[in-house]
């Protein structure tokens, strides 16, 4: 099987902290990985490192076949990551948000609006300024952006904190849409019981390492 | 590059259009600092002399608000994060928000012109205006390209604040100097005649097309983490 | 004039008010007899004043024709006076806990209005009698630069009611700018003394050394009391606008309450 | 039963929008009430009404005996709320904080150190300053933050996004043992299966109303 | 209400000796407002008569900054939610804050001061000295309590950064020019007597009870929602 993502024994700093303290993980073509662990583990560090946007200090990191040390441009434009923050304008409207987001890697319009009937806000909410959203609704549009990049990639960092029971739902039915699709997936979540359904193998995340852990 | 470079510029301007903070902050701003300077040195004559010197220090400090604004929007909600991540081609990012910070700088700057021929008595000869309005081009595009690159470098980093006016003041400082002699010239303040101005019109001239291409070049680099 | 009207900030919001009929229930309009009555005094004022100002009033002995911008000027900037003494006492009702209703914090609010309208004119024809007898519209003089300073004030405090939330925090906050406001009234009163100025000394009030005309006094007179029945006018039916403004932002909202509350079922 | 919060009709507006369109609700001392609903239903905006932070445009209410229409300042002091936002101080350390928020109560060091214990921060983290935390982290200081207010009535909206099974665990018994110290608790989560166990009653929260559920 | 204010101002200080926002960002900006003021005018004989004007001009825009920090502290994390939430007593705030600020303000003014002698050759008087003092301690009080008030009625709206220079600048003119007088008063710019100096302290003086009490009372109306 094809590998999308191979870590090994990679350290990763912020600061002079060593969030990553030599990571080793392999994910496949077509995988949900589940990241779950205490707070403060590294999770959210581990998807910055997958994305390109942490440095890389030692060990080894290839992601989509791009080697992290050495080319983070040719894996950024093919991975997406949901983080912590949205990302979002605050004053632009949810669609232009959107649309800005899937243009940055040619989405065209028919395919940004797909990505927000996805999750729901095709409606009332087109053309509110996201400053004028709730959390959840915010959370969505993020999602929404998120769908519209057509990443190869995706790295969702607790993509179900403020989400109602719906976009829950919505969520998961994108998510193995997207796989059946071709595209990879990693979320870290603390809700055990929502996304272990979900995934297909879970890796336990303490200590910035990584352990296997069975369903 | 520049699809990306019009996307960015489209989205800044958008934001502005929507948010009005330029608008209804920043060129109030300059226009209570033209008055306050006024108010400071109250002879007139001093003010008369020095109007063109005013009319960009103004701009200067308006050019910073402007700059850390148009890197707030980016990293409000770790937007920056998101372009970064997105892979967008970085020159792109650099011209969008340079051309962008650039319209807005022309609006202030129209607006502060007006304000010294009002205020200031500063005075309008014919023969002067073709070097005025190349002064004016060259020196907009000038400070706007500086500041997306060094508003860029910043953006990233903890002590941002501290480190855009550190970095960018001594390097706007020979635009400053350019274009108030270039302005005087047009203007005739204290008796300069429009030919003295075109050489330092050059000099802004060399200016922006250093910044412009270093800038392209050394922004993906710089706003990396 | 800048920010006016409060009510019609960019709050647009999913459910949007304005496809429903909810202005039929203002036909009445603003006037009544006595604002009809007071209307007449203005006009008949007006009248009054272009005589005495233009005809009957000599011109200056060193000044010439000019000095008949004097009477704008002046009337102008002492009702503007009064129209924020008269936002800064309404506030002060507004915020006493036992006169507190909503009727003293639309008439502060018309009032500021009417007063930062009246300053514009001051300004205006401040700055050309500059032009003519100092050959300059502007300079940095103590009286004119303080001056500029009140307007400005003024125009935040429109600012300050223009910022949205429900009516009586509109109050509050604008209430406790106004008084905060008025105090630069003496500033600009006194900034003739305080930094001798350009700027005529009081001539007017200080009696020991009437410099005016009588009949110019006389004109003077008639434009106060012409601008300030205008001003009493424009008040009256401005702050009654503004009452309809609230009740219909009221009125708005049960419509907007449906809708939202539809939200659920559908 | 003493009556801690009363609404009858209660509605606030967000710029013109009626965030809450006529809520009815009572809770008695000692509930743990659990708002459900979906996202934009108004859940956030209800806990800040409660909390005397959203003006009550009309209607009635009533929180722990001072009316919310003249009386806001009587009911903050008594009220503790976690909001979206965690309110922290990002230069300051951890211990700071929470002996900041502490002490606008007056609270003693002891209780301070008491509150950090409970949200295990005692140890290794306290003196971290809270922008070199992870999301998790940063949610538990606010918690601790809170459990040093010592409120009345606690009002939590999304209390365990971003914390971890542990901290989940150690949320559950912080709040139960302050309603056995006489506190009364309302909570907004998304996670019905968690806060349900927690709940002694569930109330839906739909198009800004409410409406009374079984749990 | 000292209790509270006293926890504030504590916080404040805190966090500024943490971030070094002001000992790292609006120093060095400030100072460098004031080179290039010099530079601007490079006639060395109009540097010297404005001196005390500039300082104070250098002050004001410095104070714009403070204020926007100061409140952003707050609002960065939803922090005056809780402040308002937690019902601390409006009347400490509003001190505590002011406490901060005028000690932030101090600081800058003795650095700016101290670059207007280096710089601009201004020259010190011993008899003026305690004029100078007095001065500068009512001029920063002023300064720090009008700057709170109207920072604190801006910082939770949308527009603040629109408002707060529309709001404070008009009002703070004043003591701008009494403070630039009566400093010139104490250094003898231009052939002042130290004894034309005491009216405009006077002038402070009322200023900063005005605002002192006017500041305590009306700032729980201002910054509730
Ligand atoms: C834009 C320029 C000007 C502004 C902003 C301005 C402003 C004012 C103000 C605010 C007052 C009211 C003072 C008070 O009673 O408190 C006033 C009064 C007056 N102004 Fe002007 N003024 C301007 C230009 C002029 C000029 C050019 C003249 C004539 C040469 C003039 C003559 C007067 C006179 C005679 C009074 C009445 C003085 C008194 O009795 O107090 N003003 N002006
Ligand atoms: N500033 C605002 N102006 C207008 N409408 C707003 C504003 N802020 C929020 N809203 C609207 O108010 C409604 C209620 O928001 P609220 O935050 O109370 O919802 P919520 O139930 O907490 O949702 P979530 O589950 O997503 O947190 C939303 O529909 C939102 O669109
Ligand atoms: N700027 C920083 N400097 C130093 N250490 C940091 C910094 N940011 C985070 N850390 C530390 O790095 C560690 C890993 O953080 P990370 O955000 O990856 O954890 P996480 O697994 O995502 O936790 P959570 O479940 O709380 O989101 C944490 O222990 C945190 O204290
Ligand atoms: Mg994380
Ligand atoms: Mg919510």
């Amino acid at each position: 099987m094809e590998t999308v993502v191979h870590l090994s024994n990679a350290v990763a700093v912020l600061g002079r902290f060593p969030v990553l303290a030599g990571v080793d993980l392999e994910v496949a073509k077509g995988e949900i990985v589940l990241l779950q662990g205490p707070n403060g583990a590294g999770k959210t560090s581990l998807l910055r490192l997958c994305a390109g946007l942490l440095p890389l200090v030692r060990g080894e990191a290839i992601v989509l076949g791009c080697d992290l040390m050495t080319d983070r441009d040719g894996v950024r434009k093919r991975v997406g990551l949901l983080g912590h923050a949205n990302g979002l304008y605050a004053d632009l409207t949810v669609t232009e948000n959107v649309r800005f987001w899937g243009s940055t890697v040619g989405a065209s319009v028919a395919e940004v609006d797909a990505a927000m009937q996805r999750m729901g806000l095709a409606k009332r909410l087109a053309k509110v300024p996201v400053n004028r959203l709730s959390a959840g609704q915010r959370r969505r549009t993020a999602l929404a952006c998120l769908v519209a990049r057509r990443a190869e990639l995706w790295l969702l960092d607790e993509p179900h904190a403020g989400l109602d029971a719906n976009g829950r739902d919505e969520l998961d039915t994108t998510l193995r849409e997207a796989t059946n699709a071709g595209a990879t997936i990693i979320v870290a979540s603390h809700e055990l019981e929502r996304a272990g359904a979900l995934a297909t193998r879970l890796v336990e995340v303490v200590g910035g390492q990584t352990r296997e852990r069975s369903l | 590059m520049l699809r990306v470079a019009r996307l960015i510029a489209a989205k800044d301007l958008r934001i502005e259009l929507r948010s009005r903070v330029v608008t209804n902050q920043v060129l109030p701003f300059a226009a209570i600092v033209m008055v306050m300077f006024a108010f400071a040195f109250n002879t007139d004559s001093v003010v008369q002399k020095v109007a063109p010197g005013l009319v960009w220090l103004a701009t200067l400090f308006s050019l910073l608000t402007l700059v850390q604004r148009s890197f707030a929007v980016e990293t409000a909600d770790g937007a920056t994060d998101a372009l970064r991540g997105a892979g967008v081609d970085p020159a792109g990012i650099f011209l969008g928000k340079a051309i962008a910070l650039a319209a807005q700088l022309a609006v202030l700057e129209l607006v502060l012109l007006f304000t010294a021929v009002v205020l200031y008595s500063a005075e309008f000869r014919l023969s002067g205006l073709v070097l005025l309005v190349t002064t004016f081009v060259a020196a907009t595009c000038g400070l706007a390209l500086v500041g997306t690159l060094y508003g860029g470098l910043a953006a990233g980093v903890r002590g941002r604040e501290t480190l855009l006016p550190l970095l960018l003041l001594p390097v706007v400082a020979p635009v400053l100097i350019g274009a108030t002699r270039a302005t005087e010239a047009a203007l005739g303040t204290g008796g300069a005649v429009v030919a003295d101005g075109w050489s330092w019109v050059g000099l802004l001239t060399v200016f922006v097309a250093l910044f412009g291409v270093g800038g392209t070049l050394a922004f993906g680099p710089l706003i990396e983490e | 004039m800048p920010v006016t009207d409060n009510a019609v900030t960019d709050n647009r919001t999913p459910g949007d008010l304005s496809g429903s009929d909810i202005t039929g229930a203002f036909k009445s309009g603003t006037g009544t007899r006595f604002t009809r009555l007071l209307g007449i005094a203005t006009i008949a004022s007006m009248a009054l004043l272009i005589v005495f100002g233009l005809f009957v009033s000599p011109a200056d002995v060193i000044q010439g024709e000019s000095v008949r911008i004097l009477y704008i000027h002046v009337g102008t900037v002492w009702v503007a006076y009064l129209a924020f003494s008269v936002t800064a006492l309404a506030s002060a009702a507004f915020l006493w806990k036992r006169t507190t209703s909503l009727i003293w914090d639309r008439i502060a609010g018309a009032s500021a209005e009417v007063g930062v309208l009246f300053m514009a004119l001051t300004l205006f024809a401040g700055a050309l009698w500059g032009r003519l007898a100092w050959g300059k519209f502007w300079v940095w003089d103590a009286r004119v630069t303080t001056t500029a300073f009140l307007f400005i004030t003024y125009i935040g405090y429109l600012a300050v009611r223009g910022l949205g939330g429900s009516h009586h925090q509109r109050g509050r906050r604008s209430a406790v700018v106004a008084l905060l406001a008025v105090l630069e009234i003496p500033l600009v009163h006194f900034s003739v003394k305080l930094w001798r100025g350009l700027h005529q000394d009081s001539s007017v009030t200080d009696t020991t050394k009437v410099k005016l005309h009588d009949q110019m006094l006389f004109s003077l007179f008639i434009a106060v009391i012409a601008f300030t029945l205008l001003y009493s006018w424009l008040v009256i039916h401005r702050q009654r606008v503004m009452a309809m403004q609230d009740a219909l932002d009221d009125k708005g909202l049960d419509y907007a309450l449906q809708q939202r509350r539809d939200e659920g079922d559908g």
